[in-house]
């Protein structure tokens, strides 16, 4: 147990979480190394099976970063986003996978420090909740 | 799953200057320089500032790459110098992937061995991925040189003038007729021009001589179609006919509209409008007892009933309270949850207002209205008064009440909007309140919106937004031709199930149902020219390349060409 | 117009703004800001989103800092100072000078966005800041929300439990000779409340305001949600006094309380004091260089249009960041018709 | 067209128990269309379905493929090669779809991974609703363009039955009363005299589906 290393895998939002954080370093924030950082142009480009595949390759744990509502530079990707991952969600409770190893964040593209106290907290999170089980 | 094992790879190791030096050793590029497909792999110490890429162009002739990994800072760094390699080298800048070493590894992780793992694991997964790299090519699209403005006040008379001013060819839309005739917009000023009938007057005039305009008087919305360089607006004309303008730009710019409140319908003609006022005053004398019985000489102005979040009732209020007390010599109260000084000068008015005898009375409860001798009495605890201590009402008998008006957006703005293409917001009001879109230009291509039909605001602010989606257009049209990447969403028409899902979730309107009469599968020789088969098909012109409409296709018909999900999944299996 | 120039004096959001839509129009621009950086007050704004954006422009001027800096035909001049300007309308010529380094620039017209300086709250004495550590200024908490993401008192880094907002911190206020509305603060204020409320909902945060002053397309929604928070309470009472506590690092206030109508003390973690806008200390100074008309309040008139000079954002009177992006590109359009015609 | 929703995760997982190697097929005509068996969802349903194993400590392997439009016999024929080696079919087609499956290949059992629900519109995105029965003899231009047996709760084919109560259904309120729309239609239109018109009982035996399965044969067409 305590060689867990939980994975995370990150869909970022080129527009506000992958400029956040290129900034957590910068303010002096540490990120885990077993954080995975896929660049999308959009939330909304972040599909249920990119989730899922995720998860089934390995992933403890997946963050899909979405701009805040009514800040999305495509106007309904972050809308169309929730709505995907609630579904997983709903499959992911199918499955008897904790809902916990996905969830949905908002950030700005100033939020450095806020994109490393998630993946922070995420990554606490999933080591008490241990490896996945269909890692 | 497709095979990645194709390409040649080079790769560019930049230092940042030093930074990377210590995480970049010996080790680690023999690494990199042996992971597969990589073909060449080079150095630099600041690739940024010892003028890019195009250096490396004739070594990179030698090793025949095809695509390139940059190890180095954020993409972000880089991404306007990969344009330029468009132009100088001969790498298309599609081609060429970022491992973000310097943000996500050097700064991010302290510790130095878990660094160099990281690093590698980054590197060697960008290096997997450069494989499914395609390249994207650069296309153009005429722009003709015409905006269609739409709308009937003053807001779209102002942005047809800036454009016809700039010498752009401008058709203005609208519906009333003749144009100008309805003057009530000049109450939605705060300050307005010095002389506010000369100023219409006036900008009517130009509106109707100038020679780069066309009014089209009396003309409905009928149908709006196409890209930006090229819509087609539909207009159904007073005789019934239609007609189809086509231009490149559209401009909406339509006002709010405002209802008076139940009590100003239902009361008595004791309760005025705000925006009668001055009516008020021309036609019913304050303080001549002796020639109308229906003379007043103490006004109440009662805000923030509603709008309450809008700081223009505030200002016209004080100013007609002053004119009122000063000029008119009425006792003038003026009750209100906030007195509203935001815009520019009312501060000021709101003193002079006071130093001239206006009481201003502000309110957590709404006042009571009810009927005294023919007078309306007021009761309203005053704020100010219950912080001394004792709570008590005032009752204020006024001979008139002034109510302001609700705030509306029209419904011809709506439908206009709807027909743009432009989402509204809870309110009915055109265009969601996002940053992003600042503030005139709505998320499909070339087309704007301004003044009151976004939100309800002091004409003032509504003509300096004319004027910005003016410049806005300008720079759209000013240029023959468009020029855009290809680097948008694609439909496979074969795969297209028709469902519409893509055209309904694009917030920038860029997909359309088309014909695909060469791609028939359905059809046998012969028949494929004449027959029909619809499928979705994406406006590159209208694409942002975001990709919402990938992940909405229920057939995978759709891919984003400079990510696809091929290059996705590929990343995800580590 | 290639090779016009426009001198742009001013790097705040306004600046910045006008040079990116001058690019779009194919006209060069160079930049004089006096700060090392680009993005006036703007850039160390912190976002105040709150789940839902709340428009406070923080990314926008983030990604306009980015994107002027990439285009080929601005030319920035950072730490540097308008010193003399000659010339006239279609031929300025401007000395441009930085420490140690002097340069003449030639304009075809200029564009004045000097923007503001917030309000020195250290002239409110009654009201603490520079006396007590956990008395702070609203920019003081931007830089506080945006290194660290969460309020904290900076006496003991702890989380306050009761944050204050003081309204009206060098605005409205004809004792210190600022009788004017700055036009932003309210909103600013109520952002703040949501953001931390929604970071972090066991902060209790008081609004002690005169009169709320409305602002853009959203306040209805913004101003709708404040007050249906239980968590935030609105007071119409600007604070008289405010004392410090040196042992438990609280900051006392004392204020009218609006139901008993008694004047009450109240203890706060941290007081944030909603300073407004003022016009820049160099205002006068650059004005007379240009000659450039000022209002009552000292906020700078537009000049008339063949003069060759214009004025944008918030040098013009108070005025946020959507505002300041909105008048700076109409400004630009003025300008584009000023520079076509001559 | 045809609307179908799929089945809970845990039905399917139950009729694959068995099984060690199968194919999953969508179809990408009526069921993608709904979002529930097309060439997306065959991706995530095999992806749960994996996971699902996997967490039960047991593997499955999946070969994922799609149809055109499963009830082509041609189309069918195509997935030949892929089912020669699996030990079962798992379908995500409409209850057609299936069975031209299940016809082909006689030897391998076919399981259904959705539930077909009706013949529906799209009200709005996301949304469908029932709008035909198929019942093989349409009177819609009797009832303004509305069918009563799709929709009207219990098919009354001369009028409303008297319950409904300001144009709501009384078995479902949340549903109109069809009856009480199609007079509003053909008021609308001009053509109450319509309902004057008696349209007899249905022959449910001979025209519709309680005689076994229909056949439509199209002579000019037939090969």
């Amino acid at each position: 147990m305590t060689s867990f290393v939980p994975r995370i895998v990150a869909f970022c939002c080129d527009k506000s979480a992958y400029v956040a954080a290129d900034r957590a370093g910068r303010l002096g924030s540490s990120l885990p190394a077993s954080l995975e950082i896929i660049r999308v142009p959009c939330a909304g480009r972040v599909d249920v099976i990119h989730v899922l595949q995720a998860i089934e390759q390995g992933a403890d744990g997946v963050l899909v970063f979405a701009c805040h509502e009514d800040n999305c530079h495509s106007l309904t990707g972050n809308r169309v986003v929730q709505v995907r991952i609630d579904r997983v969600h709903r499959l992911m409770e199918e499955i008897g996978l904790e809902r916990e190893r996905l969830e949905l964040r908002h950030v700005a593209s100033t939020n450095g420090a806020k994109f490393a106290q998630i993946v922070e907290r995420k990554f606490q999170e999933l080591e008490t909740l241990g490896p996945s089980p269909v890692r | 799953m497709k095979s990645t094992n194709h390409g040649r790879i080079g790769v560019v190791v930049d230092h940042c200057g030093g930074a990377l030096s210590s995480l970049l050793d010996e080790d680690m590029i023999q690494y990199v320089a042996g992971l597969p497909q990589v073909v060449s792999c080079h150095h630099d110490e600041d690739l940024l500032s010892s003028g890019g890429l195009e250096k490396f162009n004739d070594r990179w002739k030698e090793t025949r790459i095809d695509r390139l990994v940059i190890v180095g800072a954020s993409p972000k760094v880089y991404e306007a110098s990969f344009r330029r390699v468009r132009e100088t080298g001969r790498l298309n800048p599609y081609m060429i992937l970022v491992a973000n070493v310097r943000e996500q590894v050097l700064w991010a992780i302290c510790d130095t061995e878990q660094a160099k793992q990281k690093a590698k694991a980054l590197v060697a997964e960008t290096v997997r991925r450069a494989g499914c790299l395609q390249p994207i090519g650069r296309e153009k699209t005429d722009v003709s040189r015409h905006v269609a403005v739409i709308g009937d006040g003053v807001v779209a008379m102002k942005a047809a003038l800036g454009l016809a001013d700039a010498k752009i060819p401008v058709t203005l839309v609208t519906d009333s007729h003749p144009i100008g005739e309805d003057m009530t917009e000049l109450g939605h000023f705060h300050q307005g021009p010095a002389d506010p009938r000369g100023w219409w007057g006036e900008m009517v005039e130009r509106v109707k001589s100038h020679p780069e305009l066309e009014l089209k008087t009396s003309t409905d919305l009928r149908d709006f179609e196409g890209s930006f360089g090229d819509f087609q607006l539909t207009i159904e004309t007073p005789g019934g006919t239609l007609e189809t303008i086509r231009t490149s730009a559209v401009i909406l710019a339509m006002g709010y509209e405002s209802a008076p409140q139940r009590e100003a319908i239902f009361g008595s003609d004791r309760f005025v409008p705000l925006s009668q006022v001055a009516t008020m005053l021309e036609t019913d004398r304050p303080g001549q007892v002796d020639r109308k019985p229906a003379a007043f000489r103490t006004v109440g102005f009662v805000l923030d009933l509603v709008n309450e979040a809008f700081p223009i009732d505030s200002a016209n209020a004080i100013r007609h309270a002053i004119s009122l007390r000063r000029d008119h010599d009425c006792s003038v109260y003026v009750l209100c949850r906030d007195v509203k000084v935001s815009l520019q000068g009312v501060e000021a008015q709101y003193r002079r207002a006071r130093e001239v005898g206006v009481v201003f009375i502000k309110y957590d409860d709404p006042p009571r209205f009810s009927f005294v001798n023919g007078q309306i009495n007021m009761d309203v605890k005053d704020v100010s008064s219950r912080m001394r201590g004792d709570e008590y009402t005032l009752s204020i008998c006024a001979d008139r009440v002034v109510l302001n008006e609700r705030f509306l957006s029209s419904k011809r703005s709506q439908t206009l909007a709807k027909a743009l293409g432009v989402p509204l917001d809870r309110e009915g009001y055109a265009m969601v309140d996002n940053p992003q879109f600042g503030p005139v230009k709505a998320s499909r291509r070339g087309v704007f919106v301004v003044g009151g039909c976004r939100y309800p605001q002091p004409m003032e602010e509504a003509l300096t937004e004319a004027e910005a989606a003016v410049l806005e257009a300008k720079q759209l049209v000013s240029r023959k031709e468009f020029g855009y990447d290809l680097a948008v969403a694609e439909v496979d028409p074969a795969k297209c199930a028709l469902c519409l899902t893509c055209a309904r979730v694009c917030p920038h309107s860029a997909i359309t149902i088309d014909r695909y009469a060469e791609k028939n599968i359905y059809a046998t020789d012969g028949y494929g020219r004449e027959m029909t088969w619809d499928a979705a098909r994406v406006l590159p012109v209208q694409c942002y390349g975001r990709g919402i409409c990938v992940g909405s296709c229920p057939t995978k018909a759709i891919d984003l060409k400079h990510q696809t999900d091929h290059e996705i999944s590929v990343h995800l299996t580590a | 117009m290639r090779d016009r120039n426009v001198l742009i004096v001013g790097g705040g959001i306004a600046g910045i703004t006008a040079a990116l839509e001058l690019a779009g129009l194919e006209i060069s621009s160079t930049i004089v800001e006096r700060d090392a950086d680009l993005g006036g007050q703007a850039r160390f704004y912190a976002c105040k989103a709150s789940g839902e954006c709340n428009r406070c422009f923080a990314c926008v001027v983030d990604h306009r800092i980015h994107e002027v800096t990439r285009r080929r035909n601005i030319r920035i001049m950072t730490g540097s100072r308008l010193k003399r300007v000659g010339g006239g309308p279609g031929g300025f010529n401007a000395l441009v000078g930085s420490e140690g380094h002097e340069e003449e620039v030639d304009a075809a017209a200029i564009l004045v966005a000097t923007g503001i300086d917030p309000f020195d709250a250290q002239q409110k004495p009654e009201l603490g800041y520079g006396l007590f550590e956990n008395v702070i200024t609203a920019p003081d908490l931007n830089e506080m929300l945006r290194t660290k993401g969460r309020p904290c008192r900076p006496s003991d880094d702890a989380v306050p439990s009761r944050i204050g907002f003081v309204q009206c911190v060098g605005s409205r206020d004809q004792t210190i000779g600022h009788p004017w509305c700055s036009n932003v603060c309210c909103a600013y204020a109520l952002r703040f409340m949501r953001a931390i409320r929604h970071g972090n909902p066991a902060i209790q945060t008081t609004f002690f305001y005169l009169d709320i002053q409305p602002l853009g397309k959203s306040f209805p929604s913004l101003l709708r949600s404040c007050r249906q928070d239980r968590g935030m309470r609105l007071i119409r009472s600007l604070p008289s006094r405010v004392d410090g506590d040196t042992l438990s690092g609280d900051v006392s206030v004392r204020f009218i309380d609006g139901l008993s109508g008694e004047i009450v003390e109240e203890a706060f973690g941290l007081l944030v004091l909603s300073v407004g806008m003022t016009p820049r200390s160099d205002a006068e100074q650059v004005g007379d260089f240009l000659h450039l008309p000022r209002n009552e309040d000292g906020f700078y008139r537009s000049p008339p249009e063949n003069s060759g000079i214009f004025v944008s954002g918030a040098c013009k009177g108070p005025r946020d960041i959507g505002g300041s992006i909105i008048d700076a590109k109409a400004t630009v359009g003025r300008m584009a018709h000023h520079l076509g015609g001559s | 067209m045809i609307k179908v929703e799929q089945k809970p995760l845990d039905e399917i997982l139950g009729f694959l128990e068995p099984y060690k190697k199968i194919v999953l097929v969508g179809c990408n005509a009526c069921a993608a269309v709904c979002h529930a068996g097309g060439e997306k969802e065959v991706g995530i349903l095999a992806a749960a379905i994996r996971m699902a194993r996997k967490k039960a400590g047991q593997t499955l392997d999946i070969l994922e493929c799609c149809s055109p439009r499963q009830c082509e016999p041609e189309f069918v024929e195509e997935l030949k090669e892929k089912v020669d080696d699996a030990e079962a079919i798992l379908s995500i087609a409409c209850g057609v779809g299936v069975q031209t499956v299940a016809e082909r290949f006689s030897d391998v059992p076919v399981y259904p991974g959705i539930n077909t629900m009706f013949l529906g519109e799209t009200e709005r995105m996301g949304v469908w609703v029932e709008r035909c029965q198929a019942c093989g003899h349409c009177i819609l231009h009797l009832t303004g363009g509305l069918c009563p047996i799709a929709r009207c709760a219990k098919q009354l084919l001369n009028g409303p039955c008297g319950g409904s109560q300001n144009g709501r259904c009384e078995i479902n309120r949340d549903v109109p009363c069809v009856w009480h729309e199609i007079y509003d239609r053909l008021v609308a239109i001009g053509q109450v005299q319509v309902l004057e018109q008696f349209v007899p009982a249905k022959k449910w035996g001979t025209e519709s589906r309680h005689a076994g399965p229909r056949t439509l044969t199209r002579e000019d067409l037939k090969r």
